[in-house]
């Protein structure tokens, strides 16, 4: 918290008429007591609204302000509204702190990162520092909930580590010797890269060939190209998805077309993009997605989405779902809490447990505890499915994860 | 004998089929005046560009003060002590009178990689040398141009060619290039010239005066060189010259003056 | 008033402001972000200044010399256990010998050519350092830098950032001083009469392979500063977009004097990242404003502060300073 | 090399000799390198993107509408920004590059702000069921649609400069305003027909690649930067020049990326500028040097 010096400063600072920009901590502090319960709790935001996240980052905002708007229908938290501050870093991780702490300086008691698993990675110690817990609805990046500096950052979905565990088990059951991965080169997959393909490199799988793309590429068959010299027995794309993805698939169709082929979360989860494939370029694609059929609470998201978003929400995505589960954890936290104060929201996070999230299978559970800021209990949060038509259809037949 | 501030031998420039400076020789002495003249497109400005390190001859040599100077880039032209002024002004006209000048001040003690690290420390370190200032003002005096904290943009094109001139006396030349100091100036302009010329004289070193028009050249001269078509075709007095067959010759029906500007 | 006593004033009117700037930011973690983008966006103009405002040389790889800057400082601080401050020097020469050899590649051109090839220079550049992971941690950057120590303790950010900012005032200074020197008359005249200034004895593509080496210094000192505070570098912050921004400050913010490029940053700032009402259209408000001035007020707003200043003062343009660039 | 490369180069080759050839056009009718265009491009492609994915127009509209904008920019730029600047600049070639990179930026935030900051897809031209198979390769649609427009646009600007007034003014302008001032020549009116030319072939370039990779805010400075260096490269002696000049960069750049990797696709456009620039300035089809 601030010195009484620093209070002081502040009002220096509004004083010279630009504390519009930033009511500090300290001010923040002083309001919060001095007003009644009926002020609004503020939570913040990060998202990306133009960089190469934007794509999915704007799909999880979406859903957050639906579930905010929802929440404060029912009556908020406390009996009091949840106000939500929204920063966009375009997927710029050296821009992320700044914000993440702007927010802070405006009130911010919790913090979504839904903006690229990078600058989730960059919060962590901006979220230490100011002691205000900060949850990643959507990054799947593992460094996000590990140490160090994790003590005041939670993680939602399953880390990418358990996506190499998947495709490693898969591949073993499919018998595949060689892979070959193209990416953007964004600094999201190369952290997600680093962490993935160790995974299945260890299940004896030997990468022949890797290729990068730059998030702006106009064209990628000479990349392409590359990949199919080595002749590999599977191709991964790596990417944010988006416009690059739908490059990547189209091209690979048009070359490797017999290779099996399979991606990340991000095509799957963005039914915006599956319009701009050729005719069958994504058919047969195998994908990481969130949401099974079985789960009940999925379904009853599916509906208010498509009440409240009309034509804007095309199909449930992991995406949305994550983000909604994300306000509800922060709900549930604050009123385990009984007060806004972040220490103790922190505190409240890291004592909840069984929480039934609305993706994942429906005995799929999330549970954080303070050596555990990686909520997903098991790999059931998974599902792996495959593209027909250029839709995703059905659940890969060759493995799906369980349960442990 | 003191040996010649400018010696050129059989000095030669074509461009492509035209003989732009067709085997020149030339002397220059110490507080002397040579008038180069010609009609347009005799030649002048290319030998003055020659001379000046602007353009390489063909063939020939030039020597400075007895050094040889053949082809050198402008900067050791100046160095061996030319200084010159250029038919089209070179003046940067969105600075002031003084910026202008003090370039032919300080240039020289930036000839040199070292000697530019040298002023820029000088210039971080915000030491400020009153001397220039000084020295400037005194020039520009000399010159009468007056208040040299204008902006150039105000200045007529007689004071630009003064403005030459004093930067020009600034870089202390044995010889100075005066390169149509002339044209398009008004009598305010040309009379400007003339006490510059006075000046340079006091100051002992040699003048080439370049300019179409005889009648002004030759009141100021000790000497002029006549050129057409590249080659000179004569070297004397004024007073010969003007009299001389090859002047008649060269002058007769052609244009006798006001384009000098459109070389 | 004589230039010295005027030079006095300016040298404590303007740190007067950086003290303030440094009293309000420090404490607030935000504020000190804000504060370190502003510098680092005043020293890439700054390094612009005396090349392109002052010598007329539109060379665009700026982007690049903040980058060695950076990134000098980040190998210092995880590959060696060297004192941080080597990592300065280290990267601001570095950035100079490339700016030399840029420099000598391109020294026929000028104008539209010079600008191209400096930009694509600027572009391979930011795609070399997603490429060269073994040196520069490819897109994912280099990652928790150690905090530099003063005998044993650790130097915590606030100290950081008023160091930065200092170091801003100092080289806004410095070039102010330089712009009215001896030297800086020769760079601004060469811009119009390089013929003349040839032939006074100053070889002019020698003085612009200095302007430009000392450009990318400035530049690569604000990459240093930068990189030690955020205690991170990635690829991102140095796309070559950065000189968009950066080389206008000084048209809007004025061109007589450095310090008009450091208002142009601290507009830019104040556009981009603080105002909300302009947080989507800052940018497009600031290339407006730019253009604006590029037609209309070409002498940017220092440029009438200080001229009003000198009506009131009953100056004529007596300090070369006070005249317009055109 | 495989065949499907030669389908790459063939459709960037034809988009970045688009672009080099606006710039041909305003360099001919006003004397000036017009760094703007491939902002123009980007505009009009995000503008079509936008009306087509947001507000649903038919496909031919939203192009329609985004080359059309683009024109206008252009023409907005050469009056209100270029024509007065360079008035003012007497001849000094600084002041207008300024200008026009300034206009370079406010063009691409203006796009970033009217149709948003995320990148948005384009719409292929020609939409086949199943693209043609060339031995190895396949050839889309839009590739063939890319060929075809681009040859056009080609042949109609040979035609236009051969046979039409303004046409045959434009290279006379070029050369030298002043003398043509002094003939007697509409010069502002000529330049200002070179500034709408070159932004509506800058326009059409725009919506026709985008269905390739898709346009964000940011494309702008790529594409005027691979145009201006076809365009160099190119020549500025012969209309076909620019068609030369995209093909080769285009071919540099694949060929490049695909032997050395795509980082190297920079370094090569990088290293061929830095030569053409310093020792052919002139081009391929040389007029005359331009410095």
């Amino acid at each position: 918290m601030k010195t009484p010096n620093a209070a002081r400063r502040h009002s220096l600072w509004k004083a010279a008429a630009v504390a519009a920009l930033v009511a500090g901590a300290a001010l923040s502090a002083a309001l919060a007591q001095a007003q009644q319960a009926k002020a609004p709790i503020v939570i913040g935001m990060l998202e990306d609204t133009s960089g190469g996240a934007s794509f999915y980052s704007q799909l999880t905002a979406n859903a957050v302000r639906v579930a905010v708007e929802e929440v404060n229908a029912k009556g908020g938290v406390l009996g009091r509204p949840i106000k939500l501050l929204e920063e966009s870093d375009g997927n710029n991780p050296s821009q992320a702190p700044a914000l993440v702490s702007r927010m802070i300086q405006n009130g911010a008691k919790v913090i979504l990162l839904n903006s690229g698993s990078a600058s989730a990675v960059a919060s962590k110690k901006t979220l230490l520092d100011q002691k205000v817990p900060g949850i990643a609805s959507t990054n799947i990046d593992t460094r996000i909930g590990s140490p160090p500096d994790n003590d005041y950052a939670f993680m939602l979905p399953n880390p990418i580590t358990d996506i190499g565990t998947i495709y490693a088990a898969a591949f073993q059951k499919m018998g595949v010797k060689t892979l070959a991965v193209i990416s953007d080169d964004s600094p999201t997959i190369a952290g997600i890269n680093g962490l993935l393909l160790p995974k299945i490199q260890a299940a004896g799988v030997t990468m022949v060939a890797q290729e990068k793309a730059p998030l702006d590429a106009n064209d990628v068959t000479a990349q392409v190209l590359r990949l199919k010299e080595k002749n590999p027995d599977v191709v991964l794309v790596s990417s944010l998805g988006g416009q690059l993805e739908v490059l990547f698939e189209n091209t690979l169709y048009q070359q490797m077309r017999k290779t099996p082929r399979f991606s990340l979360a991000s095509i799957g989860n963005q039914p915006a993009t599956w319009a701009l494939a050729q005719a069958n370029a994504l058919d047969g694609l195998v994908y990481v997605a969130s949401v099974a059929t079985n789960n009940p609470r999925s379904a009853t998201l599916t509906k208010l989405l498509a009440a409240k978003l009309g034509s804007k929400f095309k199909a449930l995505t992991a995406y949305e779902a994550q983000g909604y589960d994300a306000v509800q954890i922060v709900k549930l936290a604050i009123e385990k809490a009984g007060v806004d104060d972040p220490i103790l929201i922190k505190t409240a996070i890291e004592h909840i447990s069984g929480f039934k999230p609305s993706f994942g299978s429906a005995n799929f559970t999330i549970s954080f505890s303070p050596t555990k800021h990686i909520g997903t209990d098991g790999l059931c949060g998974l599902v792996l499915m495959q593209f027909k038509g250029n839709k995703p259809e059905a659940p890969w037949k060759t493995y799906q994860a369980k349960c442990d | 004998m003191t040996p010649p501030i400018l010696d050129c031998r059989d000095v030669s420039k074509a461009f492509g089929a035209v003989r732009a400076v067709d085997t020149v020789s030339l002397t220059v002495y110490a507080g002397e005046v040579l008038g180069l003249v010609g009609p347009n497109g005799a030649g002048k400005t290319t030998l003055v560009d020659l001379i000046g390190g602007e353009q390489r001859p063909d063939t020939g040599t030039i020597h400075a003060a007895g050094r040889p100077l053949t082809g050198a880039p402008s900067r050791r032209a100046r160095l061996n002590g030319l200084a010159r002024t250029f038919q089209h002004p070179q003046v940067a006209l969105d600075m002031t009178v003084r910026e202008n000048m003090i370039v032919g001040l300080v240039a020289r003690s930036m000839g040199s990689l070292g000697g530019m690290l040298r002023q820029l420390v000088r210039g971080m370190a915000g030491a400020s040398d009153p001397g220039l200032d000084l020295e400037v003002d005194r020039v520009a005096a000399a010159l009468g141009l007056e208040a040299i904290d204008r902006s150039c943009m105000e200045l007529t094109l007689g004071e630009l060619r003064l403005l030459e001139v004093g930067r020009a006396l600034l870089m202390k030349p044995a010889l100075m290039l005066l390169d149509e100091p002339f044209a398009g100036s008004d009598a305010r302009g040309v009379s400007g010239i003339r006490s510059a010329i006075a000046e340079i004289l006091k100051s002992g070193c040699g003048v080439i005066l370049v300019d179409h028009n005889v009648d002004i050249v030759a009141s100021l001269a000790h000497r002029i060189a006549l050129l057409n078509l590249g080659a000179k075709v004569f070297d004397g007095s004024p007073r010969e010259c003007l009299a001389s067959t090859e002047m008649q010759s060269v002058y007769f029906g052609s244009d006798d003056g006001q384009a000098g500007g459109a070389e | 008033m004589t230039r010295r006593s005027s030079g006095l004033l300016e040298a404590t009117l303007t740190l007067a402001i950086a003290v303030a700037a440094i009293f309000l930011v420090s404490g607030n973690p935000y504020l000190e972000a804000v504060a370190l983008l502003t510098a680092t966006y005043a020293f890439i103009s700054l390094g612009m200044y005396l090349p392109f405002i002052m010598g007329g040389a539109l060379s665009m790889a700026y982007n690049a010399y903040l980058g060695l800057g950076a990134y000098a400082m980040a190998l210092v601080a995880t590959r060696t256990t060297w004192d941080l401050a080597w990592a300065v020097p280290i990267g601001a020469l570095l950035a100079a010998a490339v700016a030399v050899v840029l420099g000598m590649a391109t020294r026929r051109l000028s104008g539209f050519y010079l600008a191209a090839v400096t930009l694509l220079f600027g572009i391979a550049f930011s795609t070399w350092l997603v490429d060269a992971e073994a040196l520069t941690g490819g897109s994912a950057g280099i990652q928790s830098l150690r905090a530099p120590s003063l005998d044993g303790q650790p130097v915590g950010n606030s100290v950081l950032v008023a160091i930065t900012i200092l170091a801003v005032w100092l080289v806004g200074l410095l070039l102010s001083r330089l712009r009215a020197s001896p030297f800086g008359i020769v760079v601004r005249t060469q811009r119009r009469a390089a013929i003349a200034v040839e032939s006074a004895g100053v070889r002019v593509s020698t003085l612009s392979l200095v302007t430009l080496a000392v450009g990318a210094m400035v530049a690569a000192l604000g990459g240093s500063m930068f990189a030690v505070v955020n205690h991170a570098v990635l690829p991102e912050s140095f796309v070559v977009e950065l000189v968009f921004l950066t080389m206008f400050m000084p048209l809007l913010g004025g061109q007589d004097r450095p310090w008009g490029a450091i208002l142009g940053a601290v507009l830019v700032v104040t556009f981009t990242f603080q105002l909300t009402f302009f947080k989507s259209t800052g940018s497009l408000f600031f290339s407006l404003a730019v253009l604006l001035v590029l037609v209309a007020a070409p002498r940017g707003i220092l440029g009438y502060l200080l001229l009003g200043w000198n009506r009131l003062l009953g100056r004529t343009g007596g300090d070369s300073g006070m005249r317009g660039p055109r | 090399m495989p065949a499907q490369l030669l389908v790459s180069i063939v459709e960037i080759g034809c988009f970045f000799a688009l672009i080099a050839l606006s710039y041909l056009i305003v360099l001919y009718g006003a004397g000036f390198f017009h760094f703007a265009l491939g902002p123009y491009a980007m505009f009009s492609a995000l503008g079509a993107a936008y009306w087509l994915s947001v507000d649903e127009w038919p496909l031919w509209l939203a192009c329609l509408s985004g080359a059309a904008a683009a024109t206008l920019l252009s023409v907005l730029t050469e009056l209100l920004v270029v024509r007065p600047i360079e008035k003012r600049a007497d001849g000094e070639e600084l002041p207008g590059l300024i200008a026009v990179v300034a206009v370079m930026f406010a063009v691409s935030q203006l796009g970033g702000w009217l149709f948003g900051r995320r990148p948005l897809p384009g719409q292929p031209w020609i939409d086949l069921e199943e693209p043609i198979e060339w031995g190895s390769a396949v050839i889309s649609g839009q590739a063939v649609a890319t060929l075809l427009v681009t040859l056009a646009l080609f042949g109609a600007l040979a035609a236009w400069l051969r046979w039409s007034r303004y046409g045959q003014w434009l290279r006379a302008v070029g050369e030298n305003q002043q003398a043509a001032r002094t003939m007697g020549f509409p010069v502002a009116r000529i330049r200002l027909v070179a500034f709408a030319v070159g932004g509506l072939i800058a326009g059409v370039a725009g919506p026709l690649f985008s269905s390739k990779a898709g346009v964000s805010f940011e494309s702008g400075l790529s594409y005027s930067l691979f145009g201006f260096i076809a365009f160099v490269i190119g020549g500025t002696g012969s209309v076909w020049g620019p068609l030369a000049g995209g093909l080769f960069l285009a071919a540099l750049q694949i060929v490049a990326s695909y032997v050395f990797g795509s980082p190297s696709l920079n370094y090569a456009t990088l290293i061929a500028a830095v030569l053409f620039f310093a020792f052919r300035p002139e081009g391929f089809f040389a007029r005359r040097v331009r410095h």
